[in-house]
């Protein structure tokens, strides 16, 4: 119990300790870094890999994974900007990119949940499928987006910066964490994420549709891939098709970063939310520094692998508990 | 007991084989051992038994070298030792059966009982090792493949192979840690014919378990810890239960059989089963009444826990009816049952029972989360109040609700999911072995709160492989054997004999 | 199976509208020369496996001739050879196949990358906000030129970085410059008054030239320059689709950005002048050049000239009312 | 038994009939499939997934994973070119990329089995401080090995294809198909990693030395990565750097599609073996009836998805044998 609530409070702290550390490190020896231009492009970076993050963490918090994101963000956002070039409303196309997303996330529920396929393989399979689909859908021809202005270029101020260059995104990102942060802690949704993590089996003999609840956890994970292909889209205008496997990793590390275990049963949005900030101020601050950016691709690593050291310190004691 | 066997003479005097002196261990939290101190004579079967968490396993565990004593000292055959790993135990002559089931079921049963043994050369074959296991299982008239893969083998084999693999090591000093928590009556036997085997060539063993009747068949002596001490060692023909139970639990518990209902024939029928049937249940037929404990008694493998699955919808039926309250119920997952008003504790409380990471409050409410969400969000402040009014009703020891579940003893989770159900008022309550690896300080109390529900008008189906555990709380005792009801007998007509002779009936 | 003689077409890409062009001008070409083309391209231009497999395959599958822009030509060297053996022409397009071994390519139609890059520098140095600024740097407060370079790889990038980089230095004097930034171009010199910072990003993934852009904006440069659609989409990206180089009110009004090829957005901001302007290339002659080339190669005509030059134009807001070159400059 | 029996046959059965039913079809619809060219371009393509697929089927037999395996082959096959382009001598150039990618191996070994990094987190990291590692090292140039013409062109003759053109690259790749299935079949390094994928606490309390066996597994696989990077660096002379993250899940699947099962415990290297091919037919087969490259990624996923599906229906009622 104790250990419980030390490593609780650690884990309150230690995340946004390292952050600020980070940022202020950066400020004392990168080049400009500390300024709000920086800042904000800190901010866009963070946007897309934000939301992914955050879908993510409810099914590996079910103790589930999902390869997936990545492709499906790309692939949604790229067929959004084919509808675009063919003369489609660009709130409908907006509309349309989630709905995309969110059905991919619930295939992969169908897959995991009534298919009984392991989230790996599964998501592994929507992966390449997603990724190859939007090439296929839009001929593999990059796509466009409207630039800030076009006619349509409005949803680019909503989503991500206004034309004096306020960073709206991060009242997008913010506004939809606090949803996800709502719908982890306080609803049944996300205290049968936990459950489910923690005895698929037992929660099942406990009258609980899981599979029914499995389901939804992927299907909101593709939602908020919908919202990350959004942002993404307002962000690089740009979408390339093939691309976007890789993602999922950096979505992933954030998790991790953030505390959220791997096997299911533990884990809060704000450290995925944190984690996510880390990797940015990361990225942009070795650029910062005059590094090339491979070092960013290295000390990433590095970090994912410290986090998780420094948890399993941290947490050895609660983890020592009668394992019999 | 009618396995027969008595406790051979003559070993008591032996000399010492074996001695733990001042055996200190802690965990993070936990003082598992104080001081605590145990001798061995050749030869001899030596009983350990304590309640729950008494530090009957840990002892063994620092034995056998998985853990490492932070105090005290080993004496092994006369000079001090220290087993650093348990191969260095194996190599000194000392094997341990666990107390949990530890096999790998991809593999087949002869390389389970080599693995580790399979020789220096870095090239392996199973043709020498599957010879050498087919002889052990026929010493042992076991009926067991040695190339059958062990996760085709029913808990029982799987248990054997455990024990004959620790045989194998042709230990001088065979531990057995609750070994026949999973066995059957014949099983049981079996085991005990191979320990006097053992015995009959010099091994001494350690007999760990919770079972005063088999202690007091085939122990020597008795050593009793409390609390990770040591209380007493008490040689088995000189003593007696109340004893033993005394020193165990520092009071007196007697388990006399109930002597009559007083649920009246009357009394409305809750649940009717008629001709449930799925693979391993054949045409089970039964009706449960208001306020009734029913006992389902029998062998292990007998179908009991299968056909609580079945009724609540865990397992696929494949043909048979279930009336609740008179209406037919259509049940295909436990979510129906759940509905329906029925509950079920299962027999593996660790997998089956408990979401380990959540804490005592998120497990009272599981079954029950609907009734505690307001507009979508849940309603914590309900939720705390109810859980702490069960913590009181049937006082769950923990310190606090939100103490995680799995820092709890067995008994108490056990009560936990009793709570569970209650709060989702089932009024059909299946209790599957409740008191399986529970000592017998918690069995009393678990006994005390079915009592209790009962009287409330609860009606409970409850399986136990316990004889004493089936007459001492059933108002009805439903006898199964391989699948089948043979017997549904009323309290008055039912002793353990007639109970063995419908359970080993075959038809 | 096919009566009409088959070109197996393996470009550098397919996702950027260039390919898109290209692959027009080679579907003109061969209607009006009757001959049945495949074009394919690997996902992203280091995915050098992938091409080698696609040539592979396209040669397997027995076509007439073979046009190809390599990634790299060391890697496909090999099938270079068994083409030659085959007796199979190959042509080279885009930026070709430079340093092929000996008479395996019988021409290329390519653009000269240097060449088109020197001209962005020209018009960079013409500017006369940038040379007044050249005029008043000193060695202690040097002017910086940052240049967004998509990836140190492929050979078109890096001469279309060098040719860049080379020309400017030519105009402002060998010991007056100094570059930095990247390894393969670096270049110290403490007394230099013309700093050229390039950065190479991580990956060529839209998200990491972004980032590069923003590193580079951060050391407010006089000019940015970007050396192909992708980099110049980073530089984009990184100024809010290029308004915040807006000569009045723009957040980088004093940085004067330069970019490459073309695409809607980059076509825009140089339309609206926040970038000085751009260089386009022409991809459907490229393409096609390199069918009209391969249909010479099996008819077993003699190749005038080893390259078939494209050409590249520079287009700003003012030319890009010309039709000559609005056409070239492809949304 | 029987279940297990026939499941197993059918496993023997199955995958090389889809094989060949697959290489059939395209014989038949795609253009020129069916020649020599074409099954010698399909080997090419194979050997350097085959190797890393080897590799990592140890690791996943345990119910570990690697997600290190492509950075970590790239890295290697980098390193040694920019060592060769420095005038090192050639076959010590290929010792040294075999012996970077085994360390990289063991320390992704020590990660998991003495630090006890879950090996999906550990290997996330590795990934990525390979990737960043080996473009540093190199100072994001791109190295190049000798083609087949010049001075040290041997080796490739000898890995890759000999000057008449015969593809000495399979035998290269048998023979350690060879070595692989007896390591994995005949030895105890193979026993214990089944056991280990079983039921890892068991064997530990049997007295077997799991972190020092599970070290090696992880190292093994690490040294075929090596090898895996003499084919790469043989067939395609060109090493990019920050590439290589994504070749891992094609190697995955390799070793899903096989039948090894991602929980641990079960799987074949015949499987993997069959597996690799089948991807490389599907890969050659789909570009030979003039199907862009994203055919090949949507199609992978499906198969991927089918054979497993394939698989839980078949062994289902294997599984269904007694939960409690
Ligand atoms: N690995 C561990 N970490 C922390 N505490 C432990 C550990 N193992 C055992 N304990 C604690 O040590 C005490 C003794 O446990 P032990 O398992 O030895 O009891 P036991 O007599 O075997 O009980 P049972 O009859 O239920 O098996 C218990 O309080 C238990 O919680
Ligand atoms: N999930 C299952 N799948 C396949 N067979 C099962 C399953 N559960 C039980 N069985 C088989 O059904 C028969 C009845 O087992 P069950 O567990 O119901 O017996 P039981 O009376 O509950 O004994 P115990 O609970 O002591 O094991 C046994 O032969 C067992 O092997
Ligand atoms: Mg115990
Ligand atoms: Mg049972």
């Amino acid at each position: 119990m104790e250990n419980l609530k030390r490593k609780f409070d650690l884990q309150q702290i230690l995340a946004p300790a390292a952050l600020v550390i980070l940022y202020i490190f950066f400020c004392l020896f990168g080049k400009n870094f500390f300024s709000t231009g920086t800042l904000v492009s800190i901010l866009d970076s963070t946007y897309y890999v934000g939301f992914m993050a955050f879908g993510i963490t409810f099914i590996i918090i079910t103790g589930g994974i999902d390869l997936s994101i990545g492709t499906n963000m790309m692939m949604s956002a790229l067929i959004g900007g084919y509808l675009y070039t063919k003369g489609v409303n660009i709130w409908l196309v907006l509309g349309i990119v989630v709905l995309l997303a969110t059905i991919v996330g619930w295939i992969n529920g169908i897959f995991v949940a009534k298919l009984k396929l392991p989230p790996f393989i599964a998501t592994l399979g929507t992966m390449m499928m997603t990724q190859g689909f939007g090439a296929i859908m839009t001929k593999v021809q990059t796509q466009r987006f409207p630039s800030g202005f076009d006619v349509d270029g409005l949803y680019k101020q909503i989503f991500y910066k206004t034309g004096d260059g306020f960073p709206s995104g991060i009242i997008y990102m913010l506004v939809f964490f606090v949803v996800a942060w709502v719908l982890l802690t306080k609803t049944r949704f996300g205290r049968y994420a936990y459950a489910i993590g923690s005895n698929e089996e037992s929660v099942r003999l406990s009258g609980v549709n899981v599979s029914f609840w499995k389901i939804a956890v992927y299907t909101v994970c593709g939602f908020f891939c919908g919202l990350a292909a959004i942002v993404y889209a307002a962000t690089y205008t740009t979408i390339i098709p093939g691309t976007g496997n890789g993602l999922e990793m950096n979505a992933i590390a954030a998790v991790i970063i953030g505390g959220t275990s791997m096997s299911g049963g533990i884990g809060t949005m704000s450290g995925t939310l944190i984690g996510a900030f880390l990797m940015s101020v990361l990225k942009t601050g070795l650029m910062s520094m005059g590094l090339q950016g491979h070092f960013q691709t290295f000390f990433t690593g590095l970090v994912v692998i410290l986090a998780v050291l420094l948890d399993i310190y941290r947490t050895k004691k609660a983890n020592a508990v009668r394992k019999d | 007991m009618n396995s027969g066997i008595t406790a051979a003479n003559g070993t008591i005097e032996n000399p010492v084989i074996l001695e733990m002196k001042g055996i200190d261990k802690r965990f993070q939290g936990v003082h598992a051992l104080k001081k605590s101190h145990l001798e061995l004579r050749k030869g001899e079967i030596h009983a350990l038994v304590g309640e729950n968490g008494a530090g009957k396993s840990t002892m063994m565990k620092v034995l056998t070298g998985i853990y490492q004593a932070d105090e005290g000292e080993i004496i092994y055959n006369g000079e001090k030792v220290h087993f650093k790993n348990p191969k260095d135990a194996q190599t000194a002559g000392i094997a341990i059966v666990h107390q949990e089931l530890n096999l790998m079921n991809h593999l087949t049963a002869a390389q389970n009982i080599f693995i580790g043994r399979e020789g220096n050369s870095f090239f392996v074959t199973d043709d020498e090792i599957n010879v050498k296991t087919r002889r052990l299982f026929e010493r042992f008239k076991m009926k067991i493949d040695p190339t059958e893969k062990v996760g085709n083998l029913t808990v029982g084999k799987q248990q054997m192979v455990e024990i004959v693999k620790a045989i194998s090591f042709d230990a001088k000093i065979l531990i057995l840690d609750e070994p026949t928590a999973a066995l059957t009556k014949s099983e049981i036997v079996e085991l005990f014919d191979v320990m006097n085997d053992l015995k009959a060539h010099g091994v001494t063993m350690i007999y760990i378990s919770h079972r005063m009747d088999e202690i007091q068949t085939i122990s020597d002596r008795i050593t009793i810890m409390r609390d990770g001490e040591y209380v007493k060692t008490l040689v088995t023909k000189e003593t007696n239960l109340d004893e033993i139970i005394k020193a165990m639990v520092g009071r007196v518990i007697y388990i006399e059989p109930k002597t009559g209902s007083n649920i009246p024939d009357s009394a409305p029928v809750v649940l009717e089963v008629r001709g449930l049937t799925s693979r391993d249940v054949h045409d089970v037929s039964f009706d449960l009444r208001k306020g009734e404990i029913l006992g389902f008694a029998g062998l292990m493998g007998a179908g009991r826990t299968e056909t609580a699955r079945l009724i609540f919808g865990a397992d696929p039926i494949d043909s048979g009816e279930i009336y609740k309250d008179g209406k037919k119920l259509k049940i295909k997952a436990p979510v129906d049952a759940v509905r329906a008003g029925i509950g079920y504790l299962s027999e593996d409380r660790k997998r089956f029972g408990l979401a380990v990471d959540l804490s005592v409050s998120d497990n009272t409410v599981l079954a029950d989360l609907e009734n505690f969400t307001r507009k979508g969000f849940i309603d914590d402040r309900k939720v705390r109040e109810t859980c702490e009014t069960y913590v009181q009703k049937i006082n769950i020891k923990t310190p606090s609700i939100s103490q995680l579940i799995r820092n709890l003893s067995g008994g108490n989770q056990q009560k936990v999911i009793v709570a569970k159900w209650i709060v989702r008022n089932c009024d059909v309550l299946i209790f599957d072995e409740p008191t399986r690896g529970i000592d017998v300080g918690a069995k009393s109390e678990i006994y005390k709160l079915m009592t209790l529900l009962a009287e409330e008008g609860k009606s409970i189906i409850m399986i136990s492989s316990e004889l004493q555990e089936i007459l001492r709380m059933s108002d009805r005792v439903a006898c199964m054997c391989e699948g089948r009801i043979t017997k549904i007998l009323n309290i008055e007509d039912a002793s353990q004999e007639i109970i063995m002779k419908y359970a080993t009936r075959r038809n | 199976a096919q009566d009409k003689p088959y070109i197996a077409i393996v470009s550098k890409g397919f996702q950027h509208q260039f390919w898109q062009v290209v692959h027009k001008g080679a579907q003109a070409a061969a209607e009006q020369y009757g001959v049945e083309i495949s074009f394919d391209g690997p996902p992203t231009e280091s995915d050098i496996a992938i091409q080698v497999d696609m040539l592979k395959s396209a040669i397997d599958k027995k076509p007439a001739a073979v046009a190809l822009a390599a990634l790299d030509t060391e890697s496909v060297k090999e099938q270079l050879v068994s083409l030659k053996e085959a007796g199979i022409p190959v042509v080279g397009f885009d930026s070709g196949v430079p340093g092929a071994p000996e008479g395996s390519i019988y021409a290329t139609a390519s653009t000269d990358n240097k060449a088109a890059a020197a001209l962005a520098a020209e018009h960079l140095f013409a500017d006369e906000r940038f040379s007044a600024k050249l005029a008043e740097a000193t060695a202690d407060a040097p002017l910086t030129v940052a240049v967004l370079s998509q990836d140190a790889t492929s050979e078109s990038i890096v001469s279309r970085t060098t040719g860049f980089i080379d020309k400017l230095v030519e105009l402002a004097g060998e010991n007056m410059t100094a570059v930095e930034g990247h390894d393969k171009y670096a270049r110290a010199n403490d007394a230099a008054t013309l700093k050229i910072v390039v950065n190479v990003p991580a990956t060529t993934s839209a998200a990491d030239q972004k980032t590069g852009a923003e590193a580079l904006l951060s050391l407010d440069p006089a000019a940015i320059y970007g050396s192909n659609e992708n980099a110049a989409g980073g530089i984009l990206a990184a100024s809010n689709d290029g308004s915040d180089f807006d000569p009045e009110k723009g957040k980088f009004k004093d940085i004067i950005a330069i970019g490459f090829d073309a695409g809607k957005t980059q076509r825009t901001a140089v339309e609206r002048g926040w970038f000085l302007g751009s260089v386009t290339q022409d991809p459907y002659q490229i393409g096609f050049k390199a069918v009209e080339l391969a249909v010479n190669a099996i008819e077993g005509k003699a190749a005038e000239s080893e390259i078939v030059d494209t050409g590249a134009k520079w287009y700003n807001a003012e030319n890009l009312s010309d039709p000559a070159i609005s056409e070239l400059v492809y949304e």
